[in-house]
């Protein structure tokens, strides 16, 4: 199941784009039954991109709540392009997903 | 002398015997307590109104009756037994009183 | 449920995205080449590497904003709407956002002074990108959440106070 | 006719059974009750926003709220749910061969009173029998995979209003009653009801919480809880207000859960589904 869901609709010459990603965004401050810390585990870099173009960089630390939610706009963006969302976490870990402008 | 030192050595001896049966719960008392405990949370089962705090207890006494604590787990094992059958109480009450609550 | 079924490292999905990840940055590496050949926009995944690790380390306003932008003072502004709610439902989820109408916006940083590491999240702006952003943050207590936008190379600020009733270190 | 007969059981039950003796069952009248207290207590709600519990009682809460639902963390569950909903069993069938309409758009209908089994069989209840029915495991009753399920199937039935129905049966109207009875009684160290909170105080904050209103309470179900940091069933969240009282939870499926689910989904009869819901 993908991790990434996004929603890009465009209104005259911008786009609105919000995002949600499936994360756990582990803080490493919490411990967990047995009262073992759970070592940060989150996103640390989301990019957009449209056109070949980045159009919105998140730079993430463990205090983006689980499950984590971004909200932007740009300009430019016509109904039907791509728009590409990845990201890459602590451990390595990546997704990707191409969306299309609505 | 000598003797004097044996004689005592076996008065200080018999004391502290002593104060472990006066004094010191055994794990024969807890297993009493336990009993008593258990069978009062089980009433409160019954009436599924169990309270999470004797559940607690409960289990602090058996933990404290395995480290051989024994005075420290018949406490817990009372004190668990004096929770079930407050709930137990409340759940007698609660079968009428539940009813003066109800929006009518 | 596999609370997390898309990101397990070493999953075969995964997998098969982090050898395209890797192919497609290596595609980059010869830059020109690998753009000119292809026919639709190329794509890159997000980069690890732009990670500000130190920035996110700090525990102080002026250390965070000399990793980040390279100068500690930002001055107050009321061209910065910060919204944020006066008391959090929950530490865990605590909506932010920021928008701001000054000029040449290149960067937004929300500051939650409170929490251990102080620096949430930073957010790049490219030219034709709107100087506006929502995401949800976690607070561990009552304390300052502070916008800082970059604008035309200088630094701006607005702060609000949010109280934390349950907090959200962990989430 | 119907009324006429619904009071003829009732009175038939009331003698039969001690616990009913002074309390005839009249889930009618006690219905028009409930609606009028909560209406006269709050009368700039608007009926159908009590589904959306603490928001349609707090303002800053609700603000918080419409920026969360603009992209619900609950999506990811939804999106579970109808993956497994199509997963076929070990033999060929899937869940929503279980249901009526395969499932989409019934939510409003449960709990119902199964006259089989004498047993009111809530949501969670009719899907853990139907894996069972299908040689598969049952599934958790508190979150995850019967939270993802449910959220699902509230999700195709959204705006749908609440139709259960209390037939004429007197093992329906003691279940009913049972629930009541449940809803009402109280229980654990701190000795709270159900009602201690959501009838008496809703609105109001107990510790950290704005307190929901008992009317609606479980059209929103399942919920994504901040505080738990994901998702929970009706049973999750019955669960946690027994521990929050220092009550002993009862496991899921548990008689007296079916009971409380559905008299409290009785009295919110006419009211539209709102599950899944986010709640701090």
């Amino acid at each position: 199941m993908p991790t990434i869901r996004v929603r890009a609709v465009v209104s005259g010459n911008t786009t609105e784009v919000q995002s949600l990603i499936q994360h756990p965004m582990d803080s490493g401050f919490v411990k967990d039954s047995k009262g073992q810390l759970i070592p940060p585990h989150h996103i640390e870099v989301v990019q957009f991109e449209h056109g070949g173009k980045t159009v919105f960089t998140a730079l993430w630390g463990p205090a983006v709540s689980k499950d984590p939610y971004v909200k932007f706009s740009f300009k430019g963006g016509k109904k039907g392009d791509d728009l590409k969302v990845s990201w890459v976490d602590n451990k390595g870990a990546t997704d990707s997903l191409t969306a299309k402008i609505q | 002398m000598r003797n004097r030192h044996l004689i005592l050595i076996a008065v200080a001896l018999s004391v502290i015997a002593f104060a472990g049966v006066a004094f010191a719960a055994s794990a024969d008392d807890f297993k009493v307590a336990l009993a008593k405990a258990e069978a009062a949370d089980k009433q409160a089962y019954a009436f599924k109104n169990q309270w999470t705090t004797t559940e607690d207890d409960l289990k602090k006494a058996k933990a404290a009756a395995a480290a051989g604590k024994f005075d420290d787990a018949v406490k817990l094992a009372q004190q668990a037994e004096a929770l079930a059958n407050a709930s137990i109480v409340q759940a007698k009450e609660q079968e009428k009183l539940w009813t003066e609550a109800v929006i009518r | 449920m596999n609370e997390f079924p898309g990101a397990i490292p070493g999953a075969p999905d995964c997998a098969r995205r982090m050898i395209l990840k890797t192919a497609v940055a290596g595609g980059l590496a010869g830059l020109g080449l690998a753009a000119s050949a292809m026919i639709s926009p190329v794509y890159a995944n997000a980069d690890a590497k732009e990670w500000p690790q130190s920035a996110f380390k700090e525990k102080n306003q002026a250390a965070v904003l000399k990793d980040l932008y390279g100068k500690s003072e930002a001055v107050a502004s009321d061209k910065i709407n910060l919204d944020a709610p006066e008391i959090a439902e929950n530490g865990a989820v605590v909506p932010i956002a920021i928008a701001s109408t000054l000029p040449k916006v290149t960067g937004i940083a929300i500051l939650v002074l409170e929490n251990p590491n102080i620096l949430a999240a930073a957010y790049k702006i490219p030219d034709g990108t709107e100087a506006a952003v929502s995401s949800r943050l976690k607070m561990a207590k009552t304390g300052k959440v502070v916008a800082i936008v970059e604008s035309g190379g200088k630094l701006y600020s607005a702060t609000q106070e949010v109280k934390v009733t349950v907090g959200g270190c962990g989430g | 006719m119907l009324r006429r007969i619904i009071t003829a059981v009732a009175i038939v039950v009331g003698t039969a059974q001690p616990l009913l003796a002074d309390n005839a069952v009249n889930p009618q009248a006690d219905f028009k009750a409930f609606r009028k207290y909560f209406t006269e207590r709050f009368p700039k709600v608007p009926l159908n926003d009590f589904v959306n519990g603490p928001y349609s009682m707090d303002a800053g809460l609700r603000k918080q709220w419409i920026a969360i639902d603009a992209f619900p963390p609950y999506e990811f569950a939804v999106d579970k749910g109808k993956q497994m909903f199509a997963k076929p069993f070990k033999n060929g069938k899937t869940l929503a061969d279980c249901f009526a309409n395969k499932g989409i758009g019934i939510r409003q209908d449960y709990p119902k009173f199964d006259a089989k089994s004498g047993q009111v069989i809530t949501l969670e209840v009719a899907v853990n029998e139907c894996l069972e029915a299908n040689g598969e495991k049952p599934l958790n009753y508190n979150k995850d995979d019967m939270a993802a399920v449910t959220a699902y199937m509230a999700f195709t039935s959204r705006g749908k209003p609440f139709d259960i129905k209390i037939p004429n049966d007197p093992r329906a109207l003691t279940a009913y009653k049972k629930g009541e009875e449940y809803f009402y009684t109280r229980r654990g160290q701190l000795n709270f009801s159900c009602a201690s909170c959501h009838v008496q105080n809703p609105g109001n904050h107990i510790r950290t919480e704005v307190l929901a209103p008992a009317l609606g309470i479980t059209a929103a179900l399942p919920i994504y809880r901040s505080a738990w940091g994901g998702m929970g069933t009706t049973t999750r969240r019955l669960r946690s207000c027994n521990s929050q009282v220092r009550g002993l939870p009862l496991a899921g499926g548990d008689e007296l859960y079916r009971d409380v689910e559905y008299y409290l989904s009785y009295m919110a009869n006419g009211l539209p589904i709102s599950g899944p819901g986010a709640r701090p």
